[in-house]
């Protein structure tokens, strides 16, 4: 039981991610609801890393090889992944400080972008 | 943004060098420890925009033009792609990205043997020098970002006031 | 000389993603040297990388499966474990689009794009755009993917918001950014659930060790990744951002942009044909009814979903098309409903496979749909660039205060009958060849979707007659008496694009027996892709 | 050789599985019902007279507005059209409201969709 809490967590962050996006009207809580869905996919990519007492995948000057290393690979991909949602979380602030310009308010309903006449 | 109080100011100018020195500890030991480009230059844009929070967008974009920012990034992303590219162009039988230093006892070429041996700075060849070119990119696209936002809403909050 | 064609040869598929990404990473330092250096960089870097996309293409088409391995030993390999670019008869297919596509784009922004400000940038981002599209159609490996999805989903967003004045094109920008970004993070939790399950990224090696029995986590990772991909490549009801993004990117963006949704299309067409080919035909449950005995395949199911999405993607598009007052949000519309047909062939050949394909119907299906993946780009991408010189001209694109713009610019007038011919099927374009076998075959299949199809075509057909009338017919209008001509960089790019959609309407079966052919049979053919890799290089 | 092959493939023409296209063949056939009607045409009788009130616009006796305000607008052309699919075209105006969290949440149901047809069945 205790093993699956984790990926109890990422479907959780996922779902919270989801109804925030959906149900929220503010567009920095849909921009939070985008990183909790991020959050939650980048936990269970590091999750399936994980295997029973294990230690940080480091070779250097380690003392003793043969213990169990947790996998590298996954934590790479999260690396990457972090590095993308950081580059789009930025993108989509800066979208929201022109939309406030233009539109001066951030509620989801109001911001539709309709033909310009 | 204007700047904030004395104190703010001094322990930011204290904490800088060492938050600076840090992030590139964090670059330059990217091929040995957990870390690299990235992290490291996360650490030093953040170290950046410290001192942006504690003296004001203004005075910093005063200090540092956005442009120079963006011809970095730019020099840091070309010496990354043309790493890439010299694993074609150097050696015989190369690839796109072959780590052509590795093991050649020429810059970061020490050969390392098959085992857990203690760490040695001279090793993993064009791997700390895209972590270099990584992190050069990371610091000045975070920092140009985060500066470029701040004079944004600061401009924002000057036009509502007027 | 013969030593630097084969090192060339060697190389192509690196270059074709690294010389984009170079030229973009250049272009801030050229753009110091002055703009016209800069436009004639971006020019020589698209053409090249055009070249060197064709030349891959072509040595595909007669030497077979290309796989070159970053950063490993060229002869010994170690595939599995690499990133690596495979790239077959289909995804030499893609190619050939995103090889025409961007060269007009940029050829077409040096007139269109001169008088505004920040073109470093644009250069430089739609530089990118091209290199992560590149990408998309060529990597092997589902991480990798990934992360040309998203690079492509920021540089198009950041390009969609290119004009910054207006706030629909930043709100329009906003609804791509969140939609790729939900999309591609559910593209990389399914790509987790191959991860945990198979201990591999490479696509082949995934596609080997699914079991021919479907497990539920297989189940999972087949839904998020067709309804992500299908969000990404605009099939409806998850089209609505594709309206507002192609209706408020400038011109020359949204044709790169019809690459990348293009792109998204034929991922998802790899995951079903490829990574699940093997289970396509196993039985997913069976009932027994009266005595006789029901069973329903993988791929019947997939296929009447798709088929039911594309139905829905042509009523839908050409309905919606009908009403827009905004020409590039029409064109827009019948964008999507222009996906719709792709998707309701190859859904109708998926939906009747089983055995061998090339004996029924299906096989006419989805060649015709893929040929129709080509000429929807071309057709569309030319409607584009003609509406984008309407607005270089008019300075506005809704139709109700356009008109008589025929007296004006002829050329661009010529160039719109093409390409309004061409998408709606009309012969002797382009847009009839594909659709006639489209037509053809779902009736075989099953006749109502045929007699939808042609019924929304002509539909097709009355939104473009009515743009057609109402912008370009009619008396001179007094405000556009000063109308000139566009520039002759924008009448070029209209122009390679119109010689092409020509050509292949004239000679359909050239381009049917020596591209689309070994496309269509590359796709089908699933154990050939995952032998080029696990077969040992 | 390589070249002649090549001519020779150009006027193949498209096999569509029961039958075939080829825009040349029908170009040909184009011509041909062009001349004939051309021919037909010609056989016919003049009735037209130039500079007479035959020329003019007969708009009900109304006298002619000018050119530029009788342009119809882009939004007026297929006006019925639009009106008799309104049911339609009200339902589909509600989908296509511009809120990015609808948008989200025509994905979540779709991603439903597929999970019930091909997960659960």
């Amino acid at each position: 039981m205790i093993y699956n809490i984790p990926f109890i967590a990422v479907a959780a962050l996922i779902l919270i991610g989801l109804y925030t996006v959906i149900f929220k009207r503010n567009l920095i809580k849909i921009v939070i609801g985008i990183t909790l869905i991020e959050s939650g996919v980048n936990l269970f990519l590091i999750t399936l890393g994980f295997r029973k007492d294990s230690v940080a995948p480091i070779f250097t000057s380690n003392p003793d090889v043969s213990q169990t290393m947790s996998l590298p690979v996954p934590q790479a991909l999260t690396l990457t992944s972090i590095v993308i949602g950081v580059a789009v979380l930025a993108l989509m602030l800066s979208f929201i400080v022109y939309i406030y310009r233009h539109y001066k308010t951030l509620d989801v309903r109001k911001v539709v972008g309709g033909d310009d006449e | 943004m204007s700047g904030m109080s004395k104190i703010v100011k001094t322990i930011s100018n204290i904490a800088f060098p060492f938050v600076m020195i840090y992030g590139l500890y964090i670059i330059a030991h990217g091929h040995l420890t957990p870390g690299g480009g990235f992290q490291g230059g996360a650490v030093v844009a953040s170290a950046c925009a410290m001192i942006l929070v504690a003296y004001g967008s203004v005075w910093t974009m005063g200090k540092i033009k956005e442009k120079r920012l963006s011809i970095l990034e730019s020099v840091g992303a070309i010496s990354f792609i043309v790493l890439a590219f010299l694993g074609i162009f150097i050696i015989t039988e190369g690839v796109f990205f072959k780590n052509f230093l590795a093991n050649t006892n020429l810059m970061f070429g020490t050969t390392v043997a098959f085992q857990s041996t203690a760490a040695n700075i001279n090793t993993a060849g064009v791997i700390p020098l895209m972590n270099f070119a990584v992190g050069l990119k990371v610091i000045a696209g975070l920092f140009a970002i985060v500066l470029v936002m701040a004079y944004a809403t600061s401009k924002i909050k000057e036009g509502k006031t007027k | 000389m013969n030593d630097i064609i084969s090192f060339i040869s060697a190389h192509l598929p690196a270059f074709v993603v690294a010389v984009p990404l170079l030229g973009a990473f250049l272009t801030p330092l050229v753009s110091r040297i002055g703009d016209k250096s800069r436009n004639i960089f971006a020019i020589i870097i698209t053409g090249l990388t055009s070249i060197f996309a064709l030349l891959l293409a072509n040595d595909v088409f007669t030497n077979g499966i290309r796989t070159y391995v970053f950063g490993g030993d060229y002869a010994t390999g170690q595939t599995m474990v690499r990133i690596l670019f495979e790239i077959d008869a289909m995804n030499a297919f893609m190619l050939i689009i995103a090889a025409i596509l961007p060269f007009a784009a940029i050829v077409y922004s040096w007139g269109f794009m001169k008088e505004q400000t920040g073109l470093d940038k644009y250069y430089t981002l739609i530089l990118l755009m091209t290199a992560g599209m590149l990408g998309m159609m060529m990597t092997g490996d589902m991480f990798n993917f990934f992360v040309f999805l998203e690079i492509t989903s920021i540089a198009s967003a950041a390009l969609i918001a290119f004009w910054t004045n207006k706030g629909n094109a930043v709100a329009a920008a906003f609804k791509y950014i969140v939609i790729s970004s939900i999309g591609a993070l559910f593209v990389l939790f399914a790509i987790a659930l191959y991860y945990g399950q198979y201990n591999a990224l490479n696509m082949a090696v995934i596609a080997d060790s699914i079991p021919v029995e479907m497990g539920f986590v297989d189940k999972i990772a087949l839904v998020l990744l067709l309804a992500a991909l299908a969000m990404k490549a605009a099939i409806a009801p998850m089209h609505m951002w594709l309206a507002d993004a192609y209706g408020r990117a400038p011109s020359s963006v949204t044709v790169v942009l019809i690459g990348t949704t293009l792109a998204s299309l034929y991922a998802g067409f790899r995951v079903i044909f490829t990574i699940h080919g093997n289970q396509l035909e196993q039985a997913l449950n069976s009932w027994t009814i009266f005595g006789y005995e029901f069973s329903i395949s993988l791929a019947n199911m997939v296929g009447i979903l798709l088929v039911a999405l594309a139905v829905l993607s042509i009523f839908i598009g050409v309905f919606m098309a009908l009403k827009q007052v905004d020409l590039k949000k029409m064109i827009a519309y019948t964008a999507v409903a222009e996906i719709g047909y792709m998707l309701l062939a190859v859904g109708a050949a998926i939906a009747v496979m089983g055995g061998d394909l090339e004996a029924t119907a299906g096989y006419t299906a989805l060649k015709g749909g893929i040929f129709h993946i080509l000429n929807d780009a071309l057709d569309i991408g030319l409607l584009f660039l003609v509406a984008g010189a309407v607005y270089y001209t008019a300075k506005q694109t809704s139709i109700n205060k356009l008109g008589g713009l025929a007296r004006n610019m002829k050329y661009t007038t010529v160039f719109f009958l093409i390409g309004l011919f061409a998408v709606s099927g009309l012969p002797p374009m382009n847009g009839f060849a594909s659709k006639l076998m489209i037509y053809e075959s779902t009736f075989q299949i099953n006749p109502i979707l045929s007699i939808v199809a042609i019924l929304c075509s002509i539909l097709l057909l009355a939104v473009f007659v009515k743009v057609f009338y109402s912008v370009f017919l009619g008396p001179k209008l007094p405000k556009f008496a000063t109308a000139k001509e566009v520039p002759i960089s924008m009448l070029i790019a209209m122009g390679i694009i119109a010689c092409i959609i020509i050509f292949i309407g004239l000679f359909p079966d050239i381009v049917l027996q020596n591209v689309v052919t070994p496309a269509a049979n590359a796709l089908n053919d699933a154990s050939s892709y995952i032998a080029a890799i696990t077969g040992g290089i | 050789m390589a070249l002649a092959e090549f001519f020779n493939s150009l006027i193949n023409s498209l096999d569509t599985g029961s039958g075939f296209w080829n825009p040349l063949v029908w170009g040909f056939a184009l011509l041909i019902v062009f001349l004939v009607i051309y021919i037909l045409r010609g056989a016919g009788k003049t009735s037209y007279k130039k500079g007479t009130e035959q020329t003019k616009p007969f708009l009900s006796g109304n006298p002619e507005t000018s050119k530029e305000s009788m342009h119809v607008k882009g939004e007026n052309v297929y006006w019925g059209f639009v009106k008799s699919m309104k049911f339609i075209y009200d339902r589909f105006e509600k989908m296509h409201n511009g809120n990015v969290s609808d948008y989200i949440l025509w994905f979540v149901i779709i991603m439903g969709i597929f999970f019930l047809v091909l997960g659960v069945i």
